[in-house]
């Protein structure tokens, strides 16, 4: 009976061993990305705009880094908030590569939203996260570029996360409400694509 | 007046009654101690009848072994004790199968009483137009009742059959656990009198399926239906088990499978589907008296529950369960006709296998209860195909009985007459079957009287009429006394056209738009006069009844003796005296031929061992 | 062969032989039953053409209102226009495409940019998919099979080893 | 170890080596399942782990093979006879009651599909593996009363009822304790619970029946020969812990967290 279980348990090992690869080799070959793609990666339009320290900000300067770039209002109560804490934890679980990450906050709430208030919202969550607001004029083209539709008070209808590569280009954008966990793990992929 | 509180029974009630007290108290206590308002009559109403039941066994003493077992003490294997023979023991625990399926018999004629009885009051109110003597909830308090009652009745008058014939034709001393069987039974006269107490505790309109979210809502009585029937389902698991266990283990020497009596076929089907699908109407029950109890939101679609997963559990158990209700009776038809007309059983592997299929058949075919409750709409088909698969079987057997008949020395005595009497009716219900089972004519019919004319039909023909030929038949074996055959004809001939008119009506209206679970209905729909019909009918069903019992009774006075093999049998147990010794067979029975070949001469179907 | 082996070989084939009878059955009815669900999920892709947003702005729709899928489509969205279109939790920049995967039962209304009343109403049914056809198959097929098995055994009785004789033959 | 002569009518009775090999590869299958679940939640995969091992427990532990080789004696009263019917019993007993599981199971994914209960992973590792342990031992006092050693059977028995009531402490007493939501609260809640708990039930009994054992054992009512009250008890709490292998990839294991 054990000369017969000893056959049984190495067949089980084998098995398990075979499914695993198996497995590992299925998910390695066939990766899709969570958020949904651009197809082909369109250049994202470039802005001039005020950061939280008051200094000029452009979208072009972080060229190299891959840009999760967010529309939203300081005093605003659950996406906003909820969406900078998503992106934090994303940073997060990036680890050791969340340095080739940048976050751009850009204000939707020209009235409200003062590079300071901009600042301290921001500093809610994450230091390196960069904000970006202007007057009305400064910020309504860039909405515009970005399909973003706002309403009085900075309320957006269009809450999403746009993910810039470092040529520049749109690939991805992330419906509200994604988990830290599909958006980390699209970077990752990005990153093993390089 | 010793000798009265020494009787199980009675010592069980008192005990049930304690317990109900204690656990009610408990929950009382708890309750207080949580700093929570310590009255609240749901959960404590219901731990309270849980606890009741568990002392009710207690105090009958069924229990007593197996704590004497976990106490270490060894316990006597002898079945029964022979110095408590006589009337008293069928008052308190024995562990003779004999002894305990007459037991049961007596449950389940209670039962039906009980459950007849609620029919006629609400068939009485059906008779006008508008509410006369009911409320509603009263109206359908009662009707839901006379379902599950009639049931659980029938569920254990099933079990009356089994308990009692199963040993004795397979030739075996007892069953495989008589210390379990013994369970089994007095487990179901809590259950039963929970189930009744509903009618106390404000009731509940769910009719029998007790659905959600309406049986989540409905009053109190609700939860004494779930454990009621939950109770009860143990009853029937347990003796299913303890049934297949017999036949598998017991059988006398040379029994081989295709020796088996028929009905034993019979029993092994309903068995399987007792032992395995009833869990899941508990399971379904429970849950929904969990939502209840904590709030838990199976069901629920608020909390993301889903009320059809309900009818799927529920249909798993409750569409089979319809063939635990036939197939006895079925067997009973197959295993007494061939004595009645002295011929060979025309087909007999055909029958056996036919018991079998419908009951493995049956297990996926519950779909076609849901056509109209939002199932995947394509699924309906295939649920149709296997449906009216099912119908095979159930011809063959048909076709068996034509061709036993066939030319027969048919003699008609009373048992004789029920045989004929299911068979027949049991064809009106098998035919008015198929309509329910193709999709487009059942989302017409669905919910109609005509269903319940159906139903009432199978059930008549594939359990009243076999279970009555089979009391008629098997009582000289049981008291040594045999019923009087006037009476009894007489009880046939009313039962049977009284529920003739009463199902073909029912179908009527059905047809004519009648809802079913109705307690009123539109004197316009001009279908009055049907339901005029349909309750005096009713009636007649009930006075047979009653002629039935005056028969028992006299029968007990002066009956005519009968302890030969009163129809000229060749199946074992009537091989021996009636009424049937203690131990069964003191010479082990040898199967030395075919089951059924009345008129072969010189053919021989058991032996007992030393005789040539 | 053992008693048990011999029937389990003979249940195996007859449920394998009732499967290949459901087969046809089921698929006829699938084929009679078919309508605008019953397909497996496959991607969809809408167009927006080339100057939408002035006859947007203008007040005339350019695609159907509301649009039917089933569950696991993916809805492939290109954009021909010159200007940025969004569509509920897509953005498409000019001249490319947005996808994504309509996983969730139930009608949606998604605020978009290329309908005049800047909703755009989504259908996500419940897809008759393979493996309802499967199911379907198993139902039909399982029960058939079992009763054929159990026929056949009056129909062939089991063959056994020299030491179990067979049932049922006096 | 004791290699004892044939007791059984079923060859000479497994060593405890074997039951000790058995347990290797089980808690190998466990560690790999969990690290499964860590690294790609596939269900299937997750499905394959669950059914080698109640394989396993089914064919090694509760020797269903016992069955088929039922005692055809003929005579009917004999003490081998009475034991594979009670064997018969036992098994149908544990199918029937087998139905309420696999009810509760398919409810399960009927109701949250592929998302699971936000409970403790850490925890939930910790009670199957106790539960796993609780089986090795169990199957170690079976073993050794069948080779006429009882202490070992009754020390084995020990060790297996206190991991017994430490499954139970760990998932009534703290699971219960810490899960984020209360039976009430929405339908995972009440999955949740109501899984746990009929299980848990069931672990009681299997406490409260081998106590008994022990009982009846430490006053030597049962013998290498006949022990039938051992083996049942063993094969029950075996049968708790195959439960217990299907319930806990169901609860703990499949599916993502709902967000």
């Amino acid at each position: 009976m054990e000369k017969k279980f000893l056959w049984v348990g190495t067949a089980i090992l084998a098995l398990v061993i075979f499914a695993t690869a198996a497995t590992i080799f299925y998910l390695r070959s066939n990766r899709a990305f969570n958020g949904s793609v651009i197809n082909p990666p369109s250049p994202a339009a470039d802005f001039t705009l005020t950061n939280q320290s008051g200094q000029p900000v452009k979208l072009s300067d972080y060229r190299g880094k891959y840009i999760l770039l967010f529309f939203g209002y300081t005093h605003c109560i659950n996406e906003c908030p909820a969406t900078m804490a998503i992106l934090m934890k994303t940073r997060l679980l990036l680890g050791d590569r969340a340095g080739d990450v940048q976050v751009l906050f850009v204000a939707t709430d020209p009235a409200g939203d003062t590079p300071q208030a901009v600042g301290e919202f921001l500093a809610r969550f994450d230091p390196t996260f960069m904000g970006a607001t202007g007057t009305l004029a400064e910020l309504q083209p860039v909405w515009a570029s970005y399909g973003v539709t706002v309403e009085d008070g900075g309320e957006t209808h269009s809450s999403y996360v746009y993910l810039i590569d470092p040529a520049g280009n749109l690939r991805l954008t992330y419906p509200y409400p994604s988990t830290p966990e599909q958006i980390a793990a699209d970077l990752q992929l990005l990153f093993r694509r390089k | 007046m010793r000798k009265f509180f020494s009787l199980g029974l009675v010592r069980g009630l008192i005990w049930q009654v304690i317990g109900t007290a204690f656990g009610i108290g408990l929950v009382t206590g708890v309750r207080a101690l949580m700093r929570l308002p310590a009255w609240k009559a749901e959960p404590a109403v219901v731990v309270g009848a849980l606890f009741g039941a568990l002392f009710f066994l207690y105090g009958v003493g069924v229990l007593d072994d197996w704590l004497k077992w976990a106490n270490g003490e060894e316990t006597s294997d002898e079945e029964v004790d022979e110095t408590g023979l006589g009337r008293r023991r069928y008052f308190g625990a024995s562990q003779d199968h004999k002894v305990i399926g007459i037991q049961y018999l007596t449950l389940a004629l209670i039962l039906f009483t009980v459950g007849g009885t609620f029919a006629l009051i609400f068939r009485t109110e059906l008779v006008k137009p508008g509410m006369q003597f009911l409320t509603p909830l009263e109206y359908n308090t009662l009707m839901s009742l006379h379902g599950i009652v009639m049931i659980v009745g029938i569920l254990i008058g099933i079990s009356a059959f089994m308990n009692y014939t199963v040993p004795l034709l397979i030739g075996a001393r007892d069953m495989a656990f008589p210390r379990l069987n013994a369970f089994s039974f007095w487990i179901a006269v809590p259950a039963g009198i929970i189930l009744l107490s509903s009618l106390f505790l404000g009731g509940f309109d769910t009719g029998w399926t007790g659905y959600p979210p309406l049986s989540v809502r409905a009053p109190l009585g609700m939860q004494m239906f779930f454990l009621g029937v939950s109770l009860s389902s143990f009853s029937s698991i347990l003796s299913a088990l303890n049934i297949l266990a017999t036949v598998i283990r017991l059988r006398a020497k040379g029994m081989t499978p295709f020796r088996l009596p028929i009905f034993v076929w019979a029993a092994i089907a309903t068995s399987i589907i007792s032992l395995t699908a009833t869990q899941l109407i508990g399971l379904a029950f429970q849950m929904v008296m969990l939502e209840r109890l904590l709030g838990m939101g199976f069901f629920d679609p608020v909390k993301g529950g889903n009320p059809v997963l309900f009818e799927h559990l529920f249909w798993f158990y409750s569409h089979p369960a319809v063939y635990v209700f036939v197939l006895p009776g079925l067997g009973v038809i197959s295993e007494l006709l061939p004595v009645f007309v002295r011929k060979p059983l025309y087909g007999y592997k055909w029958v056996a296998m036919s018991s079998l299929g419908i009951a493995l058949t049956g297990f996926l075919v519950w779909g076609h209860h849901m056509f109209a409750s939002g199932m995947a709409e394509y699924l309906r088909e295939p649920f149709m195909y296997s449906t009216l698969l099912v119908a095979v079987p159930t011809g063959v057997k048909f076709f068996s009985w034509v061709a036993t008949i066939w030319k027969g020395k048919i003699s008609f005595p009373t048992p004789m007459l029920f045989v004929l009497g299911g068979i027949v009716v049991f064809l009106l219900g098998g035919l008015s079957g198929p309509p329910n089972a193709t999709v487009s004519t059942d989302l017409l019919l669905n919910n109609t009287y005509y269903i319940v004319g159906h139903f009432h039909d199978t059930l008549f023909g594939g359990y009243v009429f076999p279970f009555f030929a089979s009391i008629y038949y098997w009582w000289p074996k049981m008291t040594g006394k045999r019923l009087n055959e006037k009476l009894g004809k007489l009880h046939f001939w009313l039962m049977g056209p009284g529920m003739l008119i009463l199902t073909l009506a029912m179908m009527r209206v059905g047809l004519l738009g009648m809802r079913r679970r109705v307690a009123d209905y539109d004197p316009a729909l001009g279908f009055q006069s049907y339901h005029i019909a349909m309750t005096l009918s009713g009636y007649l069903v009930a006075l047979s009844i009653l002629i039935f019992f005056i028969n028992v009774f006299l029968t007990m006075k002066r009956g005519e003796v009968a302890l030969g093999n009163v129809w000229g049998s060749r199946s074992p147990e009537w091989q021996v005296a009636s009424p049937m010794p203690v131990h069964n067979y003191d010479k082990p029975v040898v199967v030395v031929g075919e089951p059924y070949d009345y008129g072969l001469p010189g053919s021989r179907y058991v032996k007992f061992e030393g005789e040539d | 062969m053992t008693q048990r082996k011999a029937l389990l070989t003979r249940f195996l084939i007859g449920i394998s032989i009732g499967l290949l009878i459901a087969i046809p059955l089921s698929e006829l009815a699938f084929y009679f039953q078919g309508n605008n669900t019953s397909r497996p999920p496959k991607t969809i892709t809408i167009d927006i053409p080339a100057g939408t947003a002035q006859k947007v702005s203008q007040g005339q729709s350019v695609l159907p209102q509301d649009l039917t899928f089933v569950v696991g489509d993916i809805l492939v969205v290109n954009n021909h226009d010159s200007i940025a279109h969004t569509l509920g939790p897509l953005f498409i920049p000019p001249n490319a495409s947005a996808r994504m995967a309509l996983d969730h039962l139930g009608g949606f209304s998604f605020v978009c940019s290329f309908q005049p009343t800047r909703y755009q109403g989504l259908d996500v049914q419940e897809a008759l998919t393979t493996a309802t056809r499967i199911e379907g198959i198993v139902i039909a097929g399982i029960p058939l099979g079992i009763l054929l098995a159990l026929y056949s055994l009056i129909l062939r009785p089991l063959k056994f080893g020299k030491n179990t004789p067979p049932p049922g033959t006096a | 170890m004791v290699e004892s002569k044939s007791i059984s009518k079923t060859g000479t009775p497994p060593t405890l080596r074997l039951g000790f090999l058995v347990f290797v590869v089980l808690a190998v299958l466990t560690a790999v399942e969990f690290a499964f679940a860590l690294y790609f939640n596939i269900w299937f995969l997750l499905a394959l782990m669950a059914i080698l091992k109640g394989g396993l427990v089914m064919y090694y532990y509760m020797h269903i093979y016992k069955l088929f080789e039922a005692e055809k004696d003929e005579n009917r009263e004999s003490f081998a006879y009475k034991l594979a019917t009670n064997r018969l019993g036992l098994w149908f007993f544990m199918l029937s009651d087998g139905f309420i599981f696999g009810g509760l199971f398919i409810s399960r994914f009927n109701l949250l599909g592929l998302t699971r209960p936000d409970v403790n992973q850490l925890l939930g590792v910790t009670v199957t593996s106790v539960l796993l342990v609780s089986s090795f031992f169990a199957n170690r006092a079976e073993v050794s009363m069948e080779h006429g050693n009882r202490n070992q059977a009754i020390a084995s028995l020990v060790v297996t009822i206190t991991l017994g009531v430490l499954f139970l402490v760990g998932v009534l007493g703290v699971e219960w304790r810490i899960a984020p939501f209360g039976p009430g609260d929405g339908v995972q809640g009440a999955i949740f619970y109501s899984m746990t708990g009929f299980h848990a039930f069931h672990v009681l009994t299997g406490v409260i029946f081998l106590s008994i054992v022990i009982r009846n054992l430490v006053r030597g009512r049962y013998s290498a020969e006949k022990h039938w009250g051992v083996e049942a008890a063993v094969v029950y709490w075996h049968f708790i812990d195959f439960v217990w292998i299907f319930f806990y990839p169901a609860l703990y294991l499949i599916g993502t967290l709902p967000h």
